[in-house]
């Protein structure tokens, strides 16, 4: 298990980090706090939100890698939502993405539901998870200067990469896309295939 | 996609089933669907053991809950890889909660043996031993050989858990031994059982 | 059983103490905002046991568990965590063993959300065809004496029974 | 018992899979699926993806479709009960989705406990909002497959097709 260190970063600046040059990444976000952090960058046509389907999202990411094996694909989401589907990490491993990123939010927390800590509040390491589930790159980022190093993993080191980064419990405003789930695809869709 | 082929293990489901099973004093034994099923029943048809016979993914969580609401007695969850990894979950809840007297023993022989021997993930790179560790179980082991079987039962049975092993063994199923598989029959005799009570 | 309504009243506290009175020994739960008083209640109670859980099935197989080890439990999950159920309700049904559970609606009265909807329309439904029983609430008063028939008929006649709780009641829903 | 039987319409699903421009192909083993599972494995186009939980196929074909992608979703009626909180997220979104499944708990079943779901599946599924055909003859298994590919792919649907147990077979347990 991971030893317990501070955790300093702050999700938003670590969000736009990570989206600063994010050339024609494809972004899946999980329900919640990283689906406003991602709008909070700018809302994106190559961004698709879930609003719901809690434990989805790393999955929604790897069907679209599968389908845009030439495009790198990247899923953010919270440490809550990845738990819910973690057996996902499974099944990505076994797939073996090469342009599949997953880049965890972890404040240990559920942020929708009022801050109650999660499992990775209490010592349960994703990042070690993901590294049993089969995934050979895998990393946990508690500062700024591993966030450097984690970076371009997330965007150049054949996948699949998993990366759980410990962003502290602070709230933040909420940046609200839009969330009409059908305009939500049909934008994402046309914008990458030229129709919906 | 290739699906890899694996290294030939050369345990017996049933033997180590067995033989851990002989040990259990007065363990309640939870199994997992399928071939979980056969080889706890072939061993003993016991009370204390609750045969989940058509459920995926709850063999840990039932047992999490008998364990909590028996704390001094062993609680052994005898289940197969594919069963586990449908609620692969479960093991960061219990690794959270760390229950003392449940032990989960994984008979992975890497395939769906119920439905036509189908590769499962932990045939394909899926290490179930280095999720329980991630997910906070402080004792875990893999156990290849008698030896290394013969060496954890003492965890198995009477060292403070959470405990998980895996135990990797021929991808063949076993003669099939019916178990009772009316639920409400074997729900109520495991309960009178382990509490005393009837329901 | 219930205390008369004042001003700080809230359902949670007598639902708490009807807990209590049963014997609840076990209460598992995904955090939901609806539900997070009286989880709080629970938390601090040092006669029950609070298990956080990955995923919603997962709660019901502990429930499972903790009636066949001679406890009393109850399950406290969101209307979408409901859909996560299904399969491991089977289980109860098939063992007819007790379960009680408290399910916080999202996706109907008054919902701003759209992706709340469909599961929230779903949940009474899909509860119904997995053969649960369910009482539907939307009156805060009515709250515990409906938990207190939902108990009884969980624990008593044994069965998988479920209160779900009105959004109308926890006014939830301006957030995701 | 139906060995053959099974074969037949496994290939003819296959090619209205092929047809529907189907990718990828994520499944939850099950012994009625074994033949597509295998072709799917088999096929230099299609991507199999083998699942933990039925969960995980909702939420990669919802994936696939937004990259440009048809898939299927093959599962026992045990999984549908897996995937009643994921289908929220491809209703409100209205993606396709096309599942095929093997019906347990019903005709001939010899465990009971599969009989609570088995009976509860259509129910669910309808519940959810999804569109059910089902078929109990060996010989309408392609045609109808053909039909919810359509509703799904082109009508822009959530299709389940039930594939009876009457036609998938007894489990032979006695060998």
């Amino acid at each position: 298990m991971a030893a317990r260190r501070k955790i300093t970063l702050d999700r938003r600046k670590v969000v736009a980090n990570i989206l600063k040059d994010r050339g024609d990444l494809l972004l899946v976000t999980g329900l919640g706090a990283p689906t406003w952090d991602a709008a909070s960058v700018e809302d994106n046509p190559n961004n698709f939100y879930l609003w719901g389907g809690m434990g989805g999202a790393v999955l929604t990411g790897l069907g679209l890698a599968l389908a845009q094996p030439q495009r790198r694909v990247l899923v953010l989401t919270g440490d809550g939502e990845m738990l819910m589907g973690v057996g996902g990490l499974a099944t990505v491993a076994v797939q073996k993405p090469s342009n599949l990123a997953i880049g965890i939010l972890d404040n240990q927390r559920y942020g929708e539901t009022g801050m109650q800590e999660t499992h990775t509040e209490h010592g349960v390491d994703l990042a070690a998870m993901a590294s049993g589930a089969g995934f050979q790159t895998t990393s946990t980022v508690y500062n700024a200067a591993e966030l450097k190093t984690a970076i371009p993993m997330l965007y150049n080191t054949p996948g699949p990469v998993f990366v759980d980064v410990k962003v502290t419990a602070e709230d933040q405003p909420m940046i609200l896309p839009p969330r009409d789930g059908p305009t939500l695809k049909h934008r994402f869709r046309e914008n990458l295939l030229g129709s919906i | 996609m290739a699906t890899k082929s694996n290294t030939k293990y050369t345990l017996q489901r049933r033997k180590v089933v067995h033989r851990i099973l002989e040990g259990r004093g007065d363990a309640a034994v939870v199994t997992g669907i399928g071939n979980a099923v056969h080889d706890v029943a072939s061993a003993n048809d016991d009370p204390k053991n609750m045969y989940l016979a058509g459920i995926m993914g709850g063999a840990a969580m039932v047992a999490f809950g008998v364990a909590l609401a028996q704390p001094k007695r062993r609680i052994l969850v005898i289940t197969g890889d594919g069963e586990l990894l449908a609620g692969i979950g479960s093991l960061a809840t219990i690794g959270v909660e760390q229950p003392k007297n449940l032990s989960i023993i994984v008979i992975d022989n890497q395939a769906y043996g119920a439905t036509g021997n189908q590769h499962t993930h932990t045939g394909r790179g899926v290490d179930l031993v280095g999720i329980a560790a991630a997910s906070g179980f402080k004792k875990t082991a893999l156990i290849t050989t008698n030896a290394e079987l013969q060496a954890e039962l003492p965890r198995i049975h009477n060292k403070p858990g959470p405990y998980l092993a895996v135990v990797k063994v021929m991808s063949k199923s076993s003669a099939r031994i019916d178990a009772p598989k009316d639920g409400t029959y074997v729900s109520r005799r495991f309960r009178a059982a382990v509490t005393g009570e009837s329901a | 059983m219930v205390s008369k309504k004042s001003k700080t009243w809230h359902w949670s506290q007598d639902v708490h103490q009807l807990f209590k009175k049963i014997g609840i020994k076990q209460v598992a739960y995904v955090p939901d905002g609806g539900l997070a008083k009286l989880l709080e209640r629970c938390q601090a109670d040092k006669s029950m046991r609070s298990v956080v859980l990955t995923t919603e099935e997962e709660g019901v197989a502990q429930m499972a568990g903790a009636w066949l080890g001679g406890q009393r439990g109850v399950l406290l999950t969101q209307s979408g965590g409901v859909g996560n159920c299904i399969n491991m309700l089977s289980m109860m049904q098939e063992c007819r063993i007790p379960l009680l559970s408290l399910v916080s609606m999202r996706g109907e009265w008054g919902e701003t959300f759209p992706w709340q909807v469909p599961m929230g329309q779903s949940t009474i439904p899909a509860l119904e065809a997995a053969k649960v029983i369910v009482h539907h609430v939307d009156q805060a008063e009515k709250v515990p004496e409906t938990v207190q028939a939902a108990a009884k008929l969980a624990f008593d006649a044994n069965r998988a029974v479920a209160v779900v709780i009105s959004q109308r009641i926890s006014g939830s829903g301006s957030k995701g | 018992m139906a060995r053959k039987k099974k074969t037949d319409w496994s290939k003819d699903v296959f090619k209205v899979l092929k047809k529907a421009d189907v990718q990828q192909i994520a499944y939850v083993p099950d012994a009625g699926h074994t033949s597509l599972i295998k072709m799917a494995i088999a096929d230099n186009v299609i991507k199999p993806v083998s699942l933990t939980s039925e969960q995980e196929g909702v939420a990669v074909l919802s994936g696939a479709w937004l990259g440009g992608e048809a898939g299927a979703l093959l599962m026992q009626s045990s999984g549908v009960g897996n995937v009643i909180n994921m289908l929220g997220m491809a209703n409100e979104c209205r993606f396709p989705l096309l599942m095929l499944v093997t019906m347990r708990g019903e005709w001939g079943e010899f465990n009971p406990w599969q009989v609570p779901m088995g009976q509860a599946t259509e129910g669910v599924l309808e519940a959810s909002g999804v569109i059910v055909h089902r078929v109990d003859e060996p010989s309408e298994i392609a045609e109808t497959v053909e039909a919810a590919a359509k509703l799904a792919f082109e009508g822009g649907r959530m299709v389940a097709v039930l594939i009876g147990q009457r036609v998938v077979g007894f489990k032979d347990w006695t060998k």
